[in-house]
Protein backbone atom coordinates (compact mmCIF):
# COMPACT_ATOMS: atom_id res chain seq x y z
CA UNK A 1 0.00 0.00 0.00
CA UNK A 2 2.75 2.48 0.75
CA UNK A 3 4.64 4.42 -1.71
CA UNK A 4 7.90 4.33 -2.41
CA UNK A 5 10.28 5.95 -4.93
CA UNK A 6 13.84 7.18 -5.37
CA UNK A 7 13.69 9.88 -8.30
CA UNK A 8 16.64 12.70 -9.03
CA UNK A 9 13.83 15.17 -9.61
CA UNK A 10 12.04 17.53 -7.04
CA UNK A 11 9.01 16.18 -5.11
CA UNK A 12 5.90 18.39 -4.40
CA UNK A 13 5.16 18.20 -0.30
CA UNK A 14 1.34 19.16 -1.76
CA UNK A 15 0.88 17.16 -4.39
CA UNK A 16 2.04 14.14 -2.57
CA UNK A 17 0.06 15.26 0.69
CA UNK A 18 -3.49 15.18 -1.38
CA UNK A 19 -2.29 12.03 -3.02
CA UNK A 20 -1.96 10.58 0.37
CA UNK A 21 -5.40 12.08 1.95
CA UNK A 22 -7.44 11.27 -1.10
CA UNK A 23 -10.42 9.23 -1.14
CA UNK A 24 -9.35 8.31 2.83
CA UNK A 25 -12.51 9.33 5.00
CA UNK A 26 -10.27 7.94 7.93
CA UNK A 27 -7.46 9.46 7.92
CA UNK A 28 -7.64 12.26 10.47
CA UNK A 29 -3.88 13.14 10.90
CA UNK A 30 -1.15 13.09 8.50
CA UNK A 31 2.67 13.46 9.50
CA UNK A 32 5.10 14.46 7.40
CA UNK A 33 9.42 15.16 7.73
CA UNK A 34 10.90 16.32 4.67
CA UNK A 35 14.82 16.79 4.73
CA UNK A 36 16.81 19.74 3.02
CA UNK A 37 20.24 20.23 2.32
CA UNK A 38 21.71 22.95 4.60
CA UNK A 39 23.93 25.24 3.32
CA UNK A 40 26.52 24.48 6.03
CA UNK A 41 29.23 26.42 5.21
CA UNK A 42 30.77 26.46 1.68
CA UNK A 43 28.94 23.45 0.62
CA UNK A 44 27.85 23.96 -2.70
CA UNK A 45 26.04 20.98 -3.50
CA UNK A 46 25.52 17.46 -1.86
CA UNK A 47 25.52 14.28 -4.46
CA UNK A 48 23.10 11.37 -3.22
CA UNK A 49 24.47 7.49 -4.58
CA UNK A 50 22.53 4.82 -3.94
CA UNK A 51 22.24 0.96 -4.87
CA UNK A 52 19.69 0.93 -7.48
CA UNK A 53 18.83 -2.59 -7.39
CA UNK A 54 18.22 -2.78 -3.76
CA UNK A 55 17.01 0.65 -3.05
CA UNK A 56 13.29 0.49 -3.53
CA UNK A 57 13.17 -2.83 -2.11
CA UNK A 58 14.99 -1.14 1.11
CA UNK A 59 12.66 1.25 1.40
CA UNK A 60 9.46 -0.92 0.56
CA UNK A 61 10.84 -3.07 3.44
CA UNK A 62 10.98 -0.35 5.48
CA UNK A 63 7.71 1.01 5.07
CA UNK A 64 6.05 -2.39 5.48
CA UNK A 65 7.52 -2.44 8.66
CA UNK A 66 5.92 0.78 9.33
CA UNK A 67 2.66 -0.66 8.02
CA UNK A 68 3.00 -3.83 10.60
CA UNK A 69 3.77 -1.64 13.49
CA UNK A 70 1.02 1.18 13.04
CA UNK A 71 -2.57 1.22 12.13
CA UNK A 72 -1.58 3.77 8.88
CA UNK A 73 -4.44 4.24 6.19
CA UNK A 74 -1.63 5.79 3.82
CA UNK A 75 2.48 5.92 3.64
CA UNK A 76 4.45 7.41 1.64
CA UNK A 77 8.65 7.98 0.88
CA UNK A 78 10.47 9.32 -1.72
CA UNK A 79 13.97 9.75 -1.90
CA UNK A 80 15.69 11.94 -3.92
CA UNK A 81 19.41 10.78 -5.69
CA UNK A 82 21.86 12.68 -8.10
CA UNK A 83 22.63 16.43 -7.25
CA UNK A 84 21.02 18.38 -4.96
CA UNK A 85 21.75 21.81 -3.72
CA UNK A 86 21.87 23.76 -0.64
CA UNK A 87 18.13 24.53 0.60
CA UNK A 88 16.46 21.95 -1.68
CA UNK A 89 14.58 18.48 -0.31
CA UNK A 90 16.29 15.57 -0.24
CA UNK A 91 13.94 13.06 1.42
CA UNK A 92 10.20 13.10 2.23
CA UNK A 93 8.32 10.66 5.06
CA UNK A 94 4.33 10.98 4.94
CA UNK A 95 2.41 9.01 7.16
CA UNK A 96 -1.57 9.22 7.60
CA UNK A 97 -3.62 7.34 10.13
CA UNK A 98 -6.94 8.08 11.87
CA UNK A 99 -5.38 9.45 15.30
CA UNK A 100 -2.08 11.39 15.81
CA UNK A 101 -0.07 9.26 17.45
CA UNK A 102 -0.03 6.37 14.98
CA UNK A 103 1.15 9.25 12.50
CA UNK A 104 3.75 11.16 14.10
CA UNK A 105 5.38 8.10 15.79
CA UNK A 106 5.75 5.68 12.11
CA UNK A 107 7.12 9.09 11.04
CA UNK A 108 9.66 9.51 13.10
CA UNK A 109 10.42 5.47 13.16
CA UNK A 110 10.67 5.69 8.88
CA UNK A 111 13.14 8.29 8.73
CA UNK A 112 15.09 6.30 11.64
CA UNK A 113 15.05 3.37 9.77
CA UNK A 114 15.73 4.79 6.39
CA UNK A 115 18.77 6.63 7.83
CA UNK A 116 20.61 3.47 8.75
CA UNK A 117 18.80 0.39 6.47
CA UNK A 118 18.62 2.14 3.12
CA UNK A 119 21.34 1.91 0.63
CA UNK A 120 22.57 5.73 0.10
CA UNK A 121 25.74 7.48 0.57
CA UNK A 122 25.96 11.38 0.69
CA UNK A 123 28.94 13.12 -0.80
CA UNK A 124 29.56 16.85 0.25
CA UNK A 125 31.21 19.00 -3.17
CA UNK A 126 32.33 22.54 -1.69
CA UNK A 127 32.94 25.63 -2.89
CA UNK A 128 36.89 24.87 -3.09
CA UNK A 129 36.18 21.96 -5.04
CA UNK A 130 37.36 19.55 -1.92
CA UNK A 131 34.59 16.28 -1.79
CA UNK A 132 33.94 14.48 1.32
CA UNK A 133 31.95 11.44 1.72
CA UNK A 134 29.54 11.80 4.82
CA UNK A 135 30.03 9.98 7.84
CA UNK A 136 27.32 7.77 9.18
CA UNK A 137 26.42 9.46 12.98
CA UNK A 138 26.26 7.12 15.73
CA UNK A 139 23.43 9.06 16.91
CA UNK A 140 21.24 7.77 13.79
CA UNK A 141 22.57 4.17 14.91
CA UNK A 142 20.95 5.05 18.79
CA UNK A 143 18.18 6.54 17.07
CA UNK A 144 17.27 3.48 14.95
CA UNK A 145 18.03 0.88 17.82
CA UNK A 146 15.59 2.53 19.83
CA UNK A 147 12.40 0.97 17.50
CA UNK A 148 14.27 -2.15 18.18
CA UNK A 149 13.58 -2.09 21.79
CA UNK A 150 9.87 -0.90 21.19
CA UNK A 151 9.48 -3.68 19.00
CA UNK A 152 10.47 -6.14 22.13
CA UNK A 153 8.33 -4.48 24.43
CA UNK A 154 5.28 -5.61 22.29
CA UNK A 155 5.85 -9.14 22.21
CA UNK A 156 2.18 -9.40 20.26
CA UNK A 157 3.91 -7.42 17.57
CA UNK A 158 6.02 -9.89 15.17
CA UNK A 159 9.54 -8.26 14.43
CA UNK A 160 10.91 -8.55 11.40
CA UNK A 161 14.87 -9.09 11.10
CA UNK A 162 16.68 -9.11 7.20
CA UNK A 163 16.38 -12.41 5.78
CA UNK A 164 18.80 -13.19 3.26
CA UNK A 165 17.81 -14.61 0.27
CA UNK A 166 18.95 -15.74 -2.98
CA UNK A 167 16.02 -13.50 -5.37
CA UNK B 1 30.33 -13.52 -8.92
CA UNK B 2 29.14 -10.24 -9.60
CA UNK B 3 31.33 -7.14 -7.41
CA UNK B 4 29.80 -3.97 -6.90
CA UNK B 5 31.37 -1.06 -4.83
CA UNK B 6 29.95 2.06 -3.57
CA UNK B 7 30.38 5.75 -2.73
CA UNK B 8 34.36 5.77 -1.16
CA UNK B 9 34.90 1.82 -1.56
CA UNK B 10 33.74 2.74 -5.43
CA UNK B 11 36.56 5.36 -5.32
CA UNK B 12 39.58 3.60 -3.84
CA UNK B 13 39.01 0.68 -5.75
CA UNK B 14 38.48 2.78 -9.52
CA UNK B 15 35.55 0.49 -10.46
CA UNK B 16 31.68 0.55 -9.88
CA UNK B 17 31.41 -3.33 -10.42
CA UNK B 18 33.79 -6.42 -11.65
CA UNK B 19 33.33 -10.13 -12.38
CA UNK B 20 35.38 -12.04 -9.43
CA UNK B 21 36.10 -15.87 -9.17
CA UNK B 22 37.34 -16.66 -5.96
CA UNK B 23 38.76 -20.52 -5.03
CA UNK B 24 36.19 -22.33 -3.03
CA UNK B 25 38.04 -21.79 -0.24
CA UNK B 26 36.38 -17.69 -0.37
CA UNK B 27 33.05 -18.70 1.39
CA UNK B 28 31.43 -15.58 3.26
CA UNK B 29 31.55 -11.89 3.16
CA UNK B 30 35.19 -12.05 5.36
CA UNK B 31 36.70 -14.04 3.53
CA UNK B 32 35.98 -12.52 -0.37
CA UNK B 33 36.80 -8.85 1.12
CA UNK B 34 40.79 -10.36 2.52
CA UNK B 35 40.84 -12.42 -1.40
CA UNK B 36 39.71 -8.70 -2.78
CA UNK B 37 42.06 -6.63 -0.81
CA UNK B 38 44.92 -8.67 -2.54
CA UNK B 39 43.96 -7.88 -6.12
CA UNK B 40 45.39 -4.21 -6.40
CA UNK B 41 46.86 -1.69 -4.44
CA UNK B 42 43.37 0.22 -5.22
CA UNK B 43 41.09 -2.67 -3.59
CA UNK B 44 43.92 -3.18 -1.10
CA UNK B 45 43.23 0.94 0.34
CA UNK B 46 39.37 -0.04 -0.29
CA UNK B 47 39.01 -2.50 2.33
CA UNK B 48 42.57 -1.93 4.50
CA UNK B 49 39.71 -0.80 7.67
CA UNK B 50 37.43 -3.75 7.63
CA UNK B 51 35.23 -2.36 10.31
CA UNK B 52 34.78 0.82 7.88
CA UNK B 53 32.57 -1.84 5.29
CA UNK B 54 29.77 -2.78 5.01
CA UNK B 55 28.23 -5.27 2.74
CA UNK B 56 25.23 -6.53 0.54
CA UNK B 57 24.78 -10.48 -0.66
CA UNK B 58 21.83 -10.41 -3.52
CA UNK B 59 20.78 -7.05 -2.04
CA UNK B 60 20.14 -7.53 1.58
CA UNK B 61 22.09 -6.57 4.42
CA UNK B 62 25.48 -8.85 5.19
CA UNK B 63 27.60 -9.56 7.98
CA UNK B 64 31.05 -11.00 7.84
CA UNK B 65 30.18 -14.39 7.90
CA UNK B 66 27.12 -14.30 5.19
CA UNK B 67 27.98 -17.31 2.70
CA UNK B 68 28.65 -15.83 -1.04
CA UNK B 69 28.50 -18.34 -3.86
CA UNK B 70 29.70 -17.80 -7.44
CA UNK B 71 26.00 -16.99 -8.99
CA UNK B 72 25.97 -14.18 -6.18
CA UNK B 73 26.04 -10.28 -6.76
CA UNK B 74 27.84 -9.39 -3.74
CA UNK B 75 27.96 -4.99 -2.97
CA UNK B 76 30.57 -3.08 -0.84
CA UNK B 77 30.00 0.41 0.55
CA UNK B 78 30.63 2.66 3.63
CA UNK B 79 28.10 2.65 6.37
CA UNK B 80 25.17 4.31 4.97
CA UNK B 81 24.12 7.94 5.29
CA UNK B 82 20.88 8.69 3.35
CA UNK B 83 17.67 10.04 4.87
CA UNK C 1 9.71 34.14 16.30
CA UNK C 2 6.75 31.32 15.94
CA UNK C 3 3.73 31.84 13.18
CA UNK C 4 0.62 31.63 15.24
CA UNK C 5 -2.76 32.35 13.11
CA UNK C 6 -6.13 31.43 14.32
CA UNK C 7 -8.70 31.49 10.79
CA UNK C 8 -11.73 30.44 9.30
CA UNK C 9 -9.85 30.07 6.07
CA UNK C 10 -8.04 26.91 5.07
CA UNK C 11 -4.27 27.10 4.78
CA UNK C 12 -2.32 26.14 2.36
CA UNK C 13 0.67 23.52 3.43
CA UNK C 14 3.43 24.14 0.77
CA UNK C 15 3.23 28.01 0.96
CA UNK C 16 3.40 27.50 4.95
CA UNK C 17 6.96 25.58 4.39
CA UNK C 18 8.20 27.24 1.56
CA UNK C 19 7.60 30.33 4.24
CA UNK C 20 9.03 28.26 7.24
CA UNK C 21 12.21 27.55 5.01
CA UNK C 22 12.74 30.64 3.10
CA UNK C 23 15.84 32.37 3.67
CA UNK C 24 16.99 29.66 6.90
CA UNK C 25 20.14 28.10 5.46
CA UNK C 26 20.28 26.30 8.63
CA UNK C 27 17.18 24.61 8.66
CA UNK C 28 17.84 20.50 7.63
CA UNK C 29 14.71 18.86 8.97
CA UNK C 30 11.15 19.72 8.42
CA UNK C 31 8.86 18.24 10.92
CA UNK C 32 4.60 18.91 10.11
CA UNK C 33 1.36 17.32 11.72
CA UNK C 34 -1.91 18.00 9.84
CA UNK C 35 -4.99 17.24 11.64
CA UNK C 36 -7.72 16.54 9.32
CA UNK C 37 -11.89 16.04 9.87
CA UNK C 38 -12.26 12.26 9.35
CA UNK C 39 -15.78 11.51 7.60
CA UNK C 40 -17.18 9.44 10.26
CA UNK C 41 -20.75 7.99 10.18
CA UNK C 42 -23.05 10.59 8.67
CA UNK C 43 -20.68 13.26 9.98
CA UNK C 44 -21.90 16.12 8.30
CA UNK C 45 -19.80 19.06 9.70
CA UNK C 46 -17.51 20.23 12.07
CA UNK C 47 -17.81 23.40 13.83
CA UNK C 48 -14.79 24.91 16.00
CA UNK C 49 -15.64 27.37 18.27
CA UNK C 50 -12.93 29.23 20.38
CA UNK C 51 -12.27 31.94 22.69
CA UNK C 52 -10.80 35.05 20.67
CA UNK C 53 -9.37 37.12 23.50
CA UNK C 54 -7.46 34.13 24.74
CA UNK C 55 -6.79 31.83 21.26
CA UNK C 56 -3.70 33.46 19.95
CA UNK C 57 -2.14 34.25 23.11
CA UNK C 58 -2.49 30.46 24.20
CA UNK C 59 -1.19 29.58 21.20
CA UNK C 60 1.86 31.61 21.39
CA UNK C 61 2.71 30.85 24.77
CA UNK C 62 2.61 26.72 23.73
CA UNK C 63 5.25 27.65 20.62
CA UNK C 64 7.31 29.68 22.93
CA UNK C 65 7.73 26.79 25.43
CA UNK C 66 8.74 24.52 21.87
CA UNK C 67 11.45 27.18 21.23
CA UNK C 68 12.69 27.26 24.64
CA UNK C 69 13.07 22.97 24.75
CA UNK C 70 14.01 22.88 21.24
CA UNK C 71 16.72 24.65 18.71
CA UNK C 72 14.06 25.03 16.17
CA UNK C 73 14.66 27.63 12.96
CA UNK C 74 10.80 28.19 12.65
CA UNK C 75 7.91 27.08 13.65
CA UNK C 76 4.15 27.80 12.66
CA UNK C 77 0.84 26.48 14.52
CA UNK C 78 -2.59 27.55 12.57
CA UNK C 79 -5.95 26.30 13.79
CA UNK C 80 -8.75 26.97 11.83
CA UNK C 81 -12.07 28.10 13.61
CA UNK C 82 -16.09 27.54 11.78
CA UNK C 83 -17.63 25.22 9.89
CA UNK C 84 -15.46 22.42 8.59
CA UNK C 85 -16.08 19.40 6.26
CA UNK C 86 -14.76 15.96 6.25
CA UNK C 87 -11.72 15.90 4.23
CA UNK C 88 -10.63 19.88 5.12
CA UNK C 89 -7.75 20.86 7.57
CA UNK C 90 -8.30 21.80 10.75
CA UNK C 91 -4.84 22.66 12.01
CA UNK C 92 -0.99 22.78 11.21
CA UNK C 93 1.96 22.49 13.23
CA UNK C 94 5.22 23.15 11.61
CA UNK C 95 8.59 22.89 12.57
CA UNK C 96 12.36 23.44 11.27
CA UNK C 97 15.35 22.79 12.65
CA UNK C 98 19.06 21.83 11.41
CA UNK C 99 18.17 18.05 12.64
CA UNK C 100 15.48 15.97 12.67
CA UNK C 101 15.09 14.90 16.36
CA UNK C 102 14.20 18.46 17.41
CA UNK C 103 11.73 19.25 14.30
CA UNK C 104 9.95 15.76 15.24
CA UNK C 105 10.00 15.94 18.77
CA UNK C 106 8.84 19.56 19.06
CA UNK C 107 5.99 18.90 16.49
CA UNK C 108 4.47 16.09 18.49
CA UNK C 109 5.10 18.51 21.76
CA UNK C 110 3.17 21.10 20.04
CA UNK C 111 0.19 19.26 18.83
CA UNK C 112 -0.23 17.35 22.07
CA UNK C 113 0.18 20.95 23.95
CA UNK C 114 -2.39 22.49 21.59
CA UNK C 115 -4.96 19.63 22.40
CA UNK C 116 -4.93 20.33 26.02
CA UNK C 117 -3.86 24.17 26.42
CA UNK C 118 -5.51 25.94 23.53
CA UNK C 119 -9.22 27.07 24.07
CA UNK C 120 -11.21 25.55 21.00
CA UNK C 121 -14.09 23.34 21.44
CA UNK C 122 -15.36 20.36 18.37
CA UNK C 123 -19.28 20.22 17.92
CA UNK C 124 -20.00 17.67 15.31
CA UNK C 125 -23.21 17.93 12.90
CA UNK C 126 -24.88 15.27 11.55
CA UNK C 127 -26.60 14.53 8.32
CA UNK C 128 -29.86 13.31 10.42
CA UNK C 129 -29.74 17.05 12.59
CA UNK C 130 -27.86 15.98 15.67
CA UNK C 131 -25.56 18.04 17.23
CA UNK C 132 -22.65 16.51 19.46
CA UNK C 133 -19.93 18.67 21.33
CA UNK C 134 -16.40 16.18 21.38
CA UNK C 135 -16.00 14.82 24.72
CA UNK C 136 -11.99 15.43 25.57
CA UNK C 137 -10.57 12.78 25.79
CA UNK C 138 -8.35 10.70 28.67
CA UNK C 139 -6.04 9.89 26.08
CA UNK C 140 -4.98 13.62 25.16
CA UNK C 141 -4.38 14.65 28.99
CA UNK C 142 -2.19 11.69 29.07
CA UNK C 143 -0.47 12.41 25.81
CA UNK C 144 0.18 16.09 27.20
CA UNK C 145 1.32 14.67 30.50
CA UNK C 146 4.78 12.73 29.33
CA UNK C 147 5.93 16.45 28.27
CA UNK C 148 5.58 17.72 32.04
CA UNK C 149 7.78 14.54 33.12
CA UNK C 150 9.76 14.59 29.93
CA UNK C 151 10.61 18.71 31.48
CA UNK C 152 11.31 17.47 34.82
CA UNK C 153 13.69 14.86 33.66
CA UNK C 154 15.96 18.17 32.32
CA UNK C 155 16.04 20.21 35.46
CA UNK C 156 18.35 22.68 33.22
CA UNK C 157 15.39 23.60 31.14
CA UNK C 158 12.93 26.21 32.77
CA UNK C 159 9.57 24.63 33.60
CA UNK C 160 6.68 27.75 33.26
CA UNK C 161 3.57 26.63 34.87
CA UNK C 162 0.65 28.61 33.48
CA UNK C 163 0.38 32.11 35.29
CA UNK C 164 -2.32 33.91 36.07
CA UNK C 165 -2.16 37.77 34.97
CA UNK C 166 -4.61 40.85 35.42
CA UNK C 167 -3.81 42.33 31.91
CA UNK D 1 -17.00 41.68 36.00
CA UNK D 2 -17.70 39.62 33.08
CA UNK D 3 -18.82 36.13 32.20
CA UNK D 4 -18.33 34.26 29.41
CA UNK D 5 -19.65 30.86 28.32
CA UNK D 6 -18.30 28.70 25.90
CA UNK D 7 -19.55 25.44 23.60
CA UNK D 8 -22.64 23.32 26.14
CA UNK D 9 -22.03 25.98 28.91
CA UNK D 10 -23.20 28.97 26.45
CA UNK D 11 -26.03 26.89 24.96
CA UNK D 12 -27.59 25.78 28.23
CA UNK D 13 -27.31 29.29 30.00
CA UNK D 14 -28.66 30.54 26.79
CA UNK D 15 -26.14 33.37 26.77
CA UNK D 16 -22.75 33.98 25.43
CA UNK D 17 -21.72 36.84 28.09
CA UNK D 18 -23.05 38.55 30.84
CA UNK D 19 -22.15 41.22 33.16
CA UNK D 20 -22.31 39.99 36.54
CA UNK D 21 -21.93 41.69 40.14
CA UNK D 22 -21.72 39.19 42.79
CA UNK D 23 -21.06 39.47 46.49
CA UNK D 24 -17.88 40.56 48.21
CA UNK D 25 -17.57 36.71 49.66
CA UNK D 26 -18.15 35.42 46.32
CA UNK D 27 -14.14 35.20 46.24
CA UNK D 28 -12.76 32.61 43.88
CA UNK D 29 -14.21 30.97 40.68
CA UNK D 30 -15.58 28.24 42.66
CA UNK D 31 -17.82 30.53 44.46
CA UNK D 32 -18.36 32.36 41.90
CA UNK D 33 -20.29 29.15 40.05
CA UNK D 34 -22.01 28.38 42.56
CA UNK D 35 -23.12 31.80 42.88
CA UNK D 36 -24.27 32.06 38.97
CA UNK D 37 -25.60 28.71 39.30
CA UNK D 38 -28.47 30.07 41.32
CA UNK D 39 -29.30 32.66 38.74
CA UNK D 40 -31.24 30.47 36.39
CA UNK D 41 -32.26 27.01 35.73
CA UNK D 42 -30.10 27.37 32.54
CA UNK D 43 -27.32 28.13 34.68
CA UNK D 44 -28.24 25.64 36.96
CA UNK D 45 -28.13 23.29 34.07
CA UNK D 46 -24.24 24.54 33.13
CA UNK D 47 -22.94 23.85 36.47
CA UNK D 48 -24.78 20.77 37.65
CA UNK D 49 -21.36 18.71 37.53
CA UNK D 50 -18.62 20.97 38.63
CA UNK D 51 -16.10 18.76 37.53
CA UNK D 52 -16.91 19.27 33.57
CA UNK D 53 -16.36 22.56 33.79
CA UNK D 54 -13.11 24.40 33.42
CA UNK D 55 -12.21 28.38 33.82
CA UNK D 56 -10.54 30.77 32.52
CA UNK D 57 -9.84 34.71 34.38
CA UNK D 58 -8.60 37.12 32.65
CA UNK D 59 -7.60 34.82 29.75
CA UNK D 60 -5.92 32.49 31.67
CA UNK D 61 -6.73 28.80 32.48
CA UNK D 62 -7.81 29.14 36.39
CA UNK D 63 -8.42 26.76 39.37
CA UNK D 64 -11.69 26.73 41.82
CA UNK D 65 -9.69 28.49 43.96
CA UNK D 66 -8.29 31.20 41.27
CA UNK D 67 -9.47 34.55 42.96
CA UNK D 68 -11.57 36.54 40.98
CA UNK D 69 -12.72 40.68 41.30
CA UNK D 70 -14.95 42.35 39.72
CA UNK D 71 -12.75 44.11 36.91
CA UNK D 72 -12.25 40.67 35.42
CA UNK D 73 -13.17 38.92 32.53
CA UNK D 74 -14.29 34.98 33.99
CA UNK D 75 -14.76 32.35 31.00
CA UNK D 76 -16.63 28.90 32.06
CA UNK D 77 -16.59 26.26 29.35
CA UNK D 78 -15.95 22.31 29.41
CA UNK D 79 -12.65 20.73 28.68
CA UNK D 80 -10.84 22.08 25.31
CA UNK D 81 -11.02 19.57 22.52
CA UNK D 82 -9.35 21.25 19.41
CA UNK D 83 -6.26 19.95 17.22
Amino acid sequence: MATVRVQEAPFDLAQETAALAAGRADAGAVASFLGICRADDGLAAMVLEHYPAMTERALARIAAEAEARWPLTGCTVIHRVGRILPGEPIVLVLTASAHRAAALESCAFLIDWLKTKAPFWKCEEFADGARRWVAARAEDEAAAARWVAAAADAPARRRREPERTTG
Amino acid sequence: MRVLYFAWLRQKVGLAEEEAAPPPEVRDVAGLMRWLAARSPGHAAAFADPRQVRAAVNQEFASPDTPVAPDDEVAFFPPVTGG
